[in-house]
């Protein structure tokens, strides 16, 4: 089983040199520490700013420098300011490579949902519709199953849909996942001491299994 | 001969009628009309409608507003961070439509540039398509979204000068330009307003076109909500 | 009977004080010379610049600095450069107070032609018909008649349109006309040494003539 | 480590193939990309669309690339002053889509941005709605455009990085900055190329994501189509 630095150090192996990259508040704002060094790759904030740095030294915080989690941030050399609405072009006219964000449920048809939980206070979906209806790589980073053991990759979801058909691949602390065009979870991976017969247990939409899973 | 510059946030505001849209600049507590914000709650105008990405948090930005029950109704994105907020939503006191963030970005856009209507896929097969047209272009599903303008807008710059040119600075830019061009009356609050002819025009993020009052803000608390530091 | 500069001139004593205007290339770029000095007003050029000054001395040319003829210019203080989609928004937004434009024909129900001839080789309408769909206010500068005698305002265009029901006044040699709401060019100058006969005779649309026209 | 800048103008076009769609920034002869333009000009690339807001003039810019008949058709808002070009349009040689200015730049901008269409007052009752869908939005009529995306986008900028991120100077911005989002390949000559964190982030024009390549141009003409003067 992978904790939660787990899962980011494994999404992180997914990052390829020269893209673009948003990542999402939680385990993925986590990954941007175990990218390698000798990757070059920027972080877009959706609030403005491609090339988010680490946070500030307590000298140098700036309240006009945050990110989407309105964390005070930094920013890298050669990096670039903008709106909110060039921003949002940039990830609807699909120029951002990847996109790394959490769920509370995966569809077997790559359907997230994200945002709202029926009976809770509804928060908003700040900018995760936009980011699943347009990004050109999904990965979803999330625990396989829910804290009461119930499963989190769904025939169908159950909550409110944040965008449909639109994740690719799912990290989770005990697999790594894809989605097939035609439907249901391929299993790629096993997490350490993991076995196929638990992620079996803990998958209730479509699993797909072939040959032997590392 | 006009003068845009009017003496401080009371004056600026003084005309926002109950009832009137306002667009609010910011994300989170970053880049907000902080001086403007403050008059309104002054001049006690009653039932707006306002247009902001965020609705601040309970003693800071718009939540002071829905403190004193002068805020109506709210258009966002995302409203946590709110206890306030969190109980007249859940009481019925207050109304709340919420879009996603780079729709809301872009019908303000769209509001200020003309564009009546867009299509954009956010949202495509979720409860925000409700009652909207759905329509396939080159395979993919699209939603048609309408532009919002708003009677009055009230925006956050860094520097200014008299004629309405604005600078932001950082990713305090963030709605304000959109909103400045999708007001009626757009309201534009400086930290430091210069004199016609300082700021390098091919550096101007909003054309002074777009701006109909402006002022030299003052007192600018400039909240943070997260200070995320690196132990240096 | 007016001159161009005579058009020019009076056109300018429609400007008033605060407003952004587009002036079109030909008599409407003259008018500029004739704006009182104590209004403060600012000249957008369509390519991307609020605040036109005057053509520059020979060792101030730039050939980044052009207007929409593509003629050298200078910036004003307080000018703002910007890009032809945010120069357009600006236009199409309404945020121009006063278009001022050329045209080859008007219709009485305020149509304009002002873009291709049949016939003639068609060089494009460039922002004309951005202009004229989206202006709050727009003057006609141009001739009554054609240089055969044929009356430029007429009952319907005869040259393809540029824009529907969007011209409001008309500032030809002859005189200066509303198109009202209903139709119908309204008189309501006559040029010095222009008769009331002699402007029904160059008026091929409806002429509508309300009392004395000074 | 991923590397956006090229030698020249030669290595950043090469790849540019038969029957492309191009955009070109620049309005009249101003911003131009002079560089990538020559070298198309030696590499004989043909059957070229390009979409760009000009066509240049008999011996400079895009009508150079007209006289060696490496263009099949243009799009583009006013393609006055340029002879070779009428004789190949009277002659059927040469396609032509004319299109009024805000909406080709609309249209580059909402291709770069995702937007597969929006609503336009522009060009209702005219030749340029024939085909196209009209629609009423609060009492005026707009037509619907898609948007225009490229294959190559060829951009000029005064300064840039060398991960891409652009300034523009004066009026040479244009339609530089939608055309450059608007490319699946991005080419962005510019007169100066500087390291990266030279460019202050709050300046930029263009950011680099937009682009794929980058390089310095030289002997740039920045030729003068209306040279007008006032005597000192």
């Amino acid at each position: 089983m992978l904790d939660k630095v787990g899962i980011a150090k494994r999404i992180a192996r997914e990052v390829k040199d020269g893209m673009y990259i948003n990542l999402g508040i939680g385990i993925p704002t986590l990954v941007a520490n175990y990218i390698p060094a000798n990757l070059n790759v920027v972080l877009q904030s959706e609030n403005g700013l491609l090339g988010i740095g680490p946070f500030p030294t307590e000298d140098k915080v700036d309240p006009d420098l945050i990110n989407a989690g309105k964390q005070t941030i930094t920013m890298l050399p050669g990096s670039a300011l903008f709106s909110s609405a060039e921003s949002f072009a940039m990830i609807r006219g699909g120029h951002i490579d990847l996109t790394i964000l959490g769920a509370m449920e995966v569809s077997e048809q790559g359907d997230i949902a994200n945002w709202k939980v029926p009976g809770k206070m509804v928060k908003g979906m700040g900018g995760a519709m936009d980011l699943v209806a347009s990004a050109n790589h999904i990965i979803v980073a999330m625990q396989h199953c829910s804290k009461d053991g119930t499963s989190k990759l769904l025939k169908e979801c159950t909550l409110p849909i944040t965008g449909l058909r639109c994740v690719k691949r799912i990290v989770t602390d005990m697999a790594v996942l894809d989605v097939l065009p035609s439907g249901g979870f391929k299993l790629l991976e096993r997490a350490p001491g993991v076995s196929v017969e638990q992620i079996k247990n803990a998958t209730a939409g479509k699993l797909i299994i072939e040959g032997d899973i590392p | 001969m006009i003068n845009k510059v009017v003496r401080d946030a009371d004056e600026a505001v003084k005309d926002i009628f109950d009832n009137a849209v306002v667009m609010v600049g910011g994300f989170g507590l970053s880049g907000i009309p902080e001086n403007c914000l403050d008059a309104l709650l002054r001049n006690g105008v009653k039932g707006l409608t306002c247009i902001s990405n965020n609705a601040g948090v309970d003693d800071f930005g718009i939540g002071r507003l829905l403190k004193t029950r002068q805020v109506k109704k709210m258009i966002s994105s995302y409203v946590g961070e709110n206890e306030e907020f969190e109980r007249q939503l859940l009481s019925g006191e207050l109304e709340v439509e919420l879009i996603p963030q780079g729709t809301l970005a872009e019908r303000c856009r769209a509001g200020g540039a003309g564009i009546p209507a867009f299509y954009t896929p956010a949202g495509v097969g979720t409860e925000v398509a409700q009652g909207k047209e759905v329509r396939e272009f080159n395979g993919k599903l699209y939603l048609m979204e309408h532009w919002l303008r708003a009677d009055f807008s009230l925006v956050k710059a860094w520097k200014g000068d008299t004629t309405g040119n604005l600078i932001y600075r950082g990713t305090s830019r963030n709605f304000n330009p959109m909103m400045a061009a999708a007001g009626r009356i757009t309201i534009a609050e400086v930290e430091e307003l210069v004199p016609i002819g300082e700021l390098d025009p091919n550096n101007i993020h909003t054309p002074g076109i777009y701006v109909q009052r402006i002022f030299q803000g003052k007192n600018y608390e400039k909240r943070i909500e997260h200070r995320t530091v690196t132990k240096s």
